[in-house]
């Protein structure tokens, strides 16, 4: 039966990471008709909805982990698969447990989750730093000190690209690492203002201020752009999720001798566990239905599990599967899971419209020298005062 | 005949103009250079070249190498002329897992593109014919809202289009797209052949009438025939802006179907590691050539087709 | 039995009073023109009978039956417009058979049809020739067999020949008449032009801004105009119109600057009342130099402009204070700053009342 | 009078007149009630909502109103419209009148410059902004050419500085639509009196005197047409800024348009999004409507 | 001394010869009047006249100057044009003055001018008015107004009368006529209108496809056509032809169907020459009833068409095969198939050669 699946992974990782997918798929007999489109998120997800509730839904869904399908379970649009995840057994395989949590909703799993996404990593070129005669930093404030000898050599310091929501996570990404993350949930899950208003944050503006600093240089639009940067040695490092390590690996890096990874900065070794989920609206041709139901089974099976996110750069949902084959990096992330120092991801704490201010914010603040880290946390702590 | 000659048409006697040879005879001598026509040339190829470096660029890019793109200087012309960065664009770049380009997208743009023309462009002329001639109670009032709407924001009206196609059964068919493209283009097209129309001699249209003609008959026999110039304009604002639509066609329309611009879309801001400029501007020339097609075959018509329909008011 | 009957006809563009309650019988096969200034009305009050416009009060009555609210084809017309409004993308035999194929007629009665009316209007050869390549003339033959051919009781015709040169004007003004002549129908026919309304008419009615003047015919109204207004706008050049005071008594007289005119032989309609009058004469019917002396009326004026117009003269003269212009020969020998004697009769003058410009 | 007199028929019922025009008129009808004038009421309803992803009517009175309103990037949104539409308002009309009047000179190969002038306007904005984007690109655009040319301290970067990338999207956006301008002008000039023109050479005027005190005032109608066709577009304002700078640098050239689409379908908050449409239509329509309404309103045939 | 002097002007529009090789003398004073049928080449030698198209070949000059090269604005002329061609946007005094403003003319100049012109021509009253404000006459003065205002030396005008309808055009003349009488300026007027070429012109220059075919006065052109042309375009109703034969003996005579004209005392340019002939004769040179019976030549015929102007009755009639119309008295009894006795003066006709076209 042929499946729609429409998703936004369109870069080269993502791309090799999804025909993982339609392979496996393949394989049982069905037909995996792909929806992507490019531009990320925003154009991708006007689409799904307007399609689903158009009443021309596709198979299968990509959105983020988190709370960006909510309303349209609610809306009772989304296949239940409850069943399902009682049969294979979903609640023992998937770790960390706030996976399905986030696909819960009143009791029924209606998602699945594909992959494990962690924001928290910086990147650095080992040749950049040769280049500019200093050692590779292992934490921030080593990288901070590093900065005026790498602009000597010519170098971006940090490579942060213009889209919005890269500023925003490199920021989200300082929280945990500088302020620690006590601070981190109070800000995000209990959405605490005075905390947000606090010193704690105030440390954590004027860490962005030196990102800011950094990467004041860098003119390039998308994250890969940036990453690149970094792999072509232009760049010292960046702030990154893991899926960076995609791009990496497509260039023929290597983990360790072209590039360093830094879990939490190198300061609080701790992940975020977001990642991409895929929901199924329901439908009504049976075959589909049925189709729809060996495509989730798939996705989450131990071999797709591995073969998808070795491409994709990301840490599998499944505890239970070999991942010997993963790199330097990706053991190093596993290790931190492994031990639970784990926090959940912002898309799952917060709605996307807080998300989205938070992106303007940021946005503004780190292309604006002019606004100050005072005044803008100033209005961080509106933002979070206003969260539901 | 009279022999012209013969006629008295002169003084006679003394010459009245004495510098009957000296002075200046004939044609004004028209120095090629004058200061006018350095002025005025002078301005226009510079202008030209404003408006031709973006089409320079973008297919001296799409004719480089790789490599060559890396070197820095995009207004270079290509040092090895690669035709590869086009047939890669057509026929096999990746969007998502379909590796063959653009060639997909065309024959669907071609699809959507024709019936959407021809029905947007039915339903604005019998509309604008409508109000031409045929003004009844209330026409100029739905007419105005009509001309609003030309400044709403196409993505204001995505949800409620969504409900509204969703009700008549029509979200997701190609009917559906046809009919957002026709929404979405009636306010100029209207307002273009409402003018037009206005502007034919209202006599035509009595003399029909105690002919016996009806409102069908005096469109089609009378009107239609005398509303080329304007047909045209409206046939090439239309490929235009429908060729080019990207966001109802990714919205309204599914994986199968969709045009010729979101795989550009796709191709372009799907970034592999660098970006491929050369494949990239390929894709976009290779997007824009049918409209661009259309500009170059029907340019004359389309200035004369508005000098007869958009500029009267 | 009338052709076309217009009960109290009224009609209005929004505020503006376009036609008043205006009433007309037309005869079985009279030509009736319409005579007035641009703007007054005459277009609308055809477009009115042809069924164009809705009216906003009366009724209409074409061969008898009330067709105040039918469709145009429903009412038996064919109508010639000012443009001519030939379809430019048909041939002239396609102009001519439009009406007959949307009505339905059989193929071979249509061709029957169009061949007699080409015959008729003599434009046989032009049957495949679009409007464009036709010269004005023509056309305006074409535009007048489409009106033809449909076989109708009432002809309307909108200043048809407005836009043509004078020569051309002149020379289809007598094919119309001539048509007329051999077909009777009923033609109500509008123009400006009074020579072309003294030309062809049975009967002219001339309109002032929406309301009928005078409804009779070109010799009354040319000789016995009912008002001055009517008086002014027949005739080219208009009538010599000289204010003064009317004298009722026995011998009723017309006095101004010192002068006075006998109008004892005066066709007056009533007697004549002493009080402020205009007395108006006609160019053509001042006599000059040795004629002037049999006139009952005569007086001696210094000419002010000479204007040849091949055939006449018109002559521009001052007479006691009041502008005047009388008709001499072409061959004249009449020069600025002469004095000559001119004369007229007083019974061929009209004479107004200053207040209610009505004639006596 | 005759026979004719007496049985005076009734005037048959308005709604029935015209009917095969009003049948005609059906899809306008339609599309101007249902899509234009619903869609704009539909609309204004949910802005008074908190809906996020979905339309919900859970009314929540003026809030998305007055976080709009405090909304930095709204603001320089809004400022960033009034910037750009002013310019753009400006120079569309004065480059197309320009060009118009120069191939309106009798010159040779017009069609050649004509259609130079015209051929971007079969680009879509996505083309035009990815080229632009590219050709103002410090780092192998203009900026690289001029300074490899030996110019090093030249800089010309406008999509990278916060204070001049309006002006950057500005440039593709003439690019882009100046063809069109200058058509309608062009067709308009044709429109004048050849005698207007002789009239004010025998009058001893200046060329550029005539154009600006004479050609230009008759030239009403077309100015009209073009305005609507520019501010409609200023209005509308989005695909470009998307393909040239999604907004950047840091938010600095954000549009109207863009604020709406991000927040309806990035943040899945769609009240916000109506709200701000609702601000978009208001003021649209506090322009407009008047001006339409008298325009094709009162106005009879003609 | 000549005003304006034409010297071998030729004007070609592509391939098209528009003028060819013409030449003109106009005198200091002079108006002249240049009449031809449409597209002719009357606004295009105008138009050279004027500056406003390069010519191809030939002099100008205007007051002894060559000015063929130079400047519409310094050659000393004033324009009015067919459609006026004033501002719209301005009101008639910005009309008035905005030439003279452009030539920094000092403010109370302009005013003293603007005045001055606007009293010659009674126009003080519309001084702030639009020209969409204007009626047709009043449009055509401000137009005339803004030639006036400059001072020039020649006037041209390009039908300034065509647009308006008959009553006001018959206006207009007298008032340019009068113009001309008080400022003594030269005028070159172009006109199709011959009722206009004759009034007003001092000498009329017949067009024919870009060349002069007659140049006199308008006498000498109504009475001594040069040739067929010439005859046939002046005067309205046309002069009436008859094709025979032409005898030339010594009682020398035009003979047709049986009828013979006596032609002895035709004043003759040349010798008469036996051949193939055309004899014209004016509709108004030809009496009818019992005045015809003193004239040397009559005949009786029968009415065909009987068309009443007003004035006058045009009445068409067949001679022995020929059309014919001749003109009676307004007042005339004749009916359409009654026989009348016609006469008319051989001299007063003009006999033309077949072959060649030429008066005899
Ligand atoms: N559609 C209309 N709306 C408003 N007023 C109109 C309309 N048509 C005509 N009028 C007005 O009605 C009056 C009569 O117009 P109409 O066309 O009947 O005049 P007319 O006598 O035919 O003049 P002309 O000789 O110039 O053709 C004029 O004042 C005109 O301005
Ligand atoms: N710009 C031009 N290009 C080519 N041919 C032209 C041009 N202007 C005029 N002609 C031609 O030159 C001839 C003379 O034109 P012109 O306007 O002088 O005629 P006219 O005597 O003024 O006629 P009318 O009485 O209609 O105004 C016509 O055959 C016309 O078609
Ligand atoms: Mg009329
Ligand atoms: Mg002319």
């Amino acid at each position: 039966t042929d499946l729609e699946v429409t998703h936004w992974w369109t870069s080269g990782g993502e791309a090799a990471a999804v025909a993982e997918f339609a392979k496996a798929f393949e394989a049982t007999g069905n037909k995996w008709i792909d929806g992507a489109i490019a531009g990320g998120g925003s154009t991708a997800r006007p689409v799904m909805v307007s399609r689903i509730t158009g009443g021309s839904p596709m198979g299968a869904t990509q959105f983020n982990t988190g709370r960006q399908a909510e309303e349209l379970v609610e809306a009772g649009l989304m296949r239940d698969f409850t069943d399902l995840a009682e049969k294979e057994h979903w609640k023992d395989v998937i770790r960390p447990a706030s996976l399905l949590e986030g696909c819960t909703v009143d009791g029924k799993v209606y998602c699945v989750p594909v992959n494990i996404h962690s924001w928290q990593w910086l990147w650095l070129s080992n040749k950049a730093f040769e280049d500019a005669g200093v050692p590779v930093p292992t934490n921030w404030d080593e990288f901070v000190a590093a900065g005026p000898a790498l602009e000597k050599a010519g170098k971006i310091p940090l490579a942060i690209g213009g889209q919005s929501w890269q500023t925003t996570g490199t920021f989200n990404v300082l929280i945990p690492a500088i302020a620690g993350k006590d601070v981190f949930l109070k800000v995000y899950q209990d959405h605490d203002a005075e905390v947000a208003a606090g010193p704690e944050i105030a440390k954590v503006f004027k860490a962005a201020d030196d990102a800011r600093r950094m990467s004041a240089k860098s003119n390039v639009q998308d994250w890969n752009q940036a990453t690149n940067l970094v792999i072509t040695g232009q760049a010292g490092g960046q702030i990154m999720g893991d899926w960076a390590q995609g791009e990496f690996q497509v260039a023929g890096q290597v983990a360790g001798e072209d590039y360093t990874c830094l879990p939490g900065l190198g300061v609080n070794e701790l992940i975020s566990t977001g990642g991409d989920s895929f929901y199924f609206p329901k439908l009504d041709d049976p075959d589909k239905t049925a189709a729809q139901e060996v495509l989730a089974s798939t996705m989450l099976s131990p071999a797709t599990q591995v073969s998808f996110n070795l491409k994709k750069g990301s840490v599998p949902v499944r505890g239970d599967v070999d991942v010997s084959a993963a790199n330097d990096c990706m053991k190093k992330g596993l290790e931190i899971l492994a031990k639970g120092d784990i926090i959940p991801d912002t898309n799952q704490l917060n709605t996307e419209d807080t998300n989205n201010q938070l992106n303007d914010l940021f946005v503004e603040f780190f292309k604006t020298p002019a606004l100050t880290p005072e005044e803008a946390q100033k209005r961080y702590a509106a933002i979070i005062a206003s969260a539901d | 005949m009279a022999d012209v000659q013969t006629l008295n048409t002169v003084a006679v006697g003394i010459d009245p103009v004495a510098d009957r040879l000296s002075g200046p005879q004939g044609a004004r001598p028209k120095r090629v250079l004058s200061r006018r026509n350095i002025f005025l040339y002078g301005t226009l190829i510079f202008v030209a070249a404003y408006y031709l470096v973006p089409l320079y660029v973008m297919i001296v890019t799409s004719l480089k190498g790789m490599p060559e793109i890396r070197l820095g200087n995009i207004f270079s012309p290509p040092v090895e002329i690669t035709f590869e960065p086009w047939v890669k664009a057509w026929a096999t770049a990746c969007t998502g897992l379909n590796c063959d380009g653009l060639s997909r997208g065309f024959w669907n743009s071609v699809r959507i593109t024709v019936p959407s023309v021809i029905f947007s462009i039915a339903v604005a002329s019998v509309n604008g014919y409508a109000l031409a001639n045929w003004r009844f109670k209330g026409a100029n009032t739905f007419f105005t809202i009509l001309i609003v709407g030309a400044f709403i924001p196409y993505q204001v009206m995505i949800y409620p289009i969504v409900i509204l196609l969703r009700e008549i059964g029509l979200y997701g068919t190609l009917w559906g797209l046809v009919i957002v493209h026709s929404i979405f283009g009636m306010p100029i097209l209207t307002l273009l052949f409402r003018n037009y129309f206005t502007s034919v001699p209202e006599e035509l249209f009595k003399a029909a009438r105690v002919d016996g003609a009806g409102f069908w008959a005096i469109y089609f026999k009378i009107m239609l025939p005398m509303a080329l110039p304007i047909f045209v304009v409206a046939i090439i604002l239309q490929i235009t802006g429908i060729w080019n639509d990207f966001l109802f066609g990714v919205i309204y329309t599914k994986p199968d179907t969709y045009p010729m611009t979101v795989q550009l879309n796709n191709i372009v801001n799907s970034v592999q590691g660098v970006k491929e400029y050369n494949v990239n501007m390929a894709a976009t020339i290779l997007t824009g050539l049918v409209p661009l097609l259309v500009y170059f075959v029907s340019g004359k018509l389309f200035v004369r087709g508005i000098a007869a329909g958009a500029v009267k008011g | 039995m009338t052709s076309v009957s217009i009960r109290d006809l009224s009609l209005k563009f929004g505020a503006l009073e376009v036609l008043k309650s205006l009433s007309i019988d037309i005869e079985d096969g009279e030509f009736l023109v319409l005579l007035g200034p641009s703007g007054c009305g005459k277009s609308t009050l055809l477009n009115c009978i042809a069924g164009l416009l809705d009216i906003s009060g009366g009724q209409i009555f074409i061969k008898g039956r009330n067709v105040t609210w039918e469709e145009p084809k429903d009412r038996g017309i064919g109508m010639v417009f000012q443009s001519y409004a030939l379809y430019p993308q048909m041939t002239v035999k396609g102009n001519l058979s439009f009406g007959l194929k949307t009505a339905r007629v059989p193929r071979d009665e249509i061709a029957r049809k169009v061949a007699r009316t080409a015959e008729v209007l003599q434009i046989e050869p032009l049957l495949d020739r679009k409007p464009s390549q036709l010269s004005g003339g023509q056309r305006q033959r074409v535009a007048i067999g489409r009106a033809l051919v449909r076989d109708v009781d009432v002809f309307l015709f909108d200043e048809p020949l407005s836009n043509l040169d004078a020569k051309l004007r002149a020379e289809l003004r007598v094919e119309i008449k001539r048509l007329h002549q051999k077909l009777r129908n009923t033609m109500i026919y509008v123009t400006h032009d009074q020579i072309e309304a003294l030309t062809l008419a049975d009967r002219i009615a001339v309109m002032r801004s929406g309301a009928i003047q005078q409804l009779d015919t070109p010799h009354e109204i040319y000789n016995r105009p009912v008002n001055l207004y009517v008086a002014g706008f027949m005739g080219s050049p208009g009538m010599n119109f000289i204010s003064g005071e009317i004298d009722g008594g026995d011998s009723p007289a017309f006095r101004f600057a010192g002068q006075s005119i006998d109008l004892s032989t005066y066709p007056a309609s009533a007697p004549i009342k002493s009080g402020p009058g205009i007395f108006g004469i006609r160019p053509e019917h001042i006599v000059s130099g040795d004629a002037a002396s049999v006139e009952p009326y005569q007086a001696t004026v210094e000419i002010d402009v000479v204007e040849p117009m091949g055939a006449d003269t018109l002559v521009w003269a001052m007479l006691d204070g009041s502008e005047f212009r009388f008709r001499v020969d072409g061959q004249t020998g009449m020069r600025v700053g002469d004095h000559v004697r001119i004369g007229f009769d007083p019974a061929r003058a009209s004479v107004f009342d200053t207040a209610t410009e009505l004639r006596l | 009078m005759s026979s004719s007199s007496g049985t005076a028929t009734r005037r048959p019922s308005q709604m029935f007149r015209n009917l095969n025009a009003k049948i005609a008129s059906i899809p306008m009808i339609l599309t101007a009630l249902c899509v234009f004038l619903g869609g704009t009421v539909w609309t204004i309803v949910y802005s008074f909502t908190n809906s996020k992803l979905l339309p919900r009517l859970k009314f929540v009175g003026l809030d998305q109103y007055e976080r709009l309103w405090s909304a930095p990037r709204w603001l320089t949104s809004i400022e960033n419209l009034f910037v750009y539409g002013i310019l753009s308002l400006i120079f569309s009309l004065v480059i197309g009148f320009l060009l118009a009047a120069m191939l309106d000179q009798k010159i040779r190969f017009e069609g050649v410059f004509r259609t130079i002038f015209l051929y971007p306007f079969a680009l879509s904005f996505v083309v035009t902004g990815l080229t632009w984007q590219w050709i103002l690109n410090p780092d192998f655009g203009v900026q690289h050419l001029v300074r490899s040319a030996g110019w090093e301290s030249f800089t010309f970067n406008p999509l990278y500085d916060q204070q001049i990338v309006i002006y950057g999207i500005l440039i593709a956006a003439l690019w882009q639509g100046t063809g069109l301008i200058m058509c309608l002008m062009l067709a308009g000039l044709r429109g004048i009196d050849e005698d207007i023109w002789k009239a004010a050479r025998v009058d001893g005027i200046p060329m550029w005197k005539t154009y600006l005190f004479i050609v230009i005032p008759m030239m009403r109608p077309v100015f009209i047409t073009t305005l609507v066709i520019i501010a409609s577009g200023i209005v509308r304002l989005y695909d470009l800024v998307v393909a040239q700078t999604s907004g950047g640098p840091g938010g600095a050239s954000e549009v109207p348009a863009k604020y709406v689409y991000d927040y309806m379908f990035l943040a899945q908050n769609l009240g916000q999004g109506f709200a701000a449409s609702t601000m978009m239509l208001l003021s649209v329509a506090i322009i407009v409507v008047p001006w339409a309404y008298l325009e094709f309103g009162g106005r009879k045939r003609g």
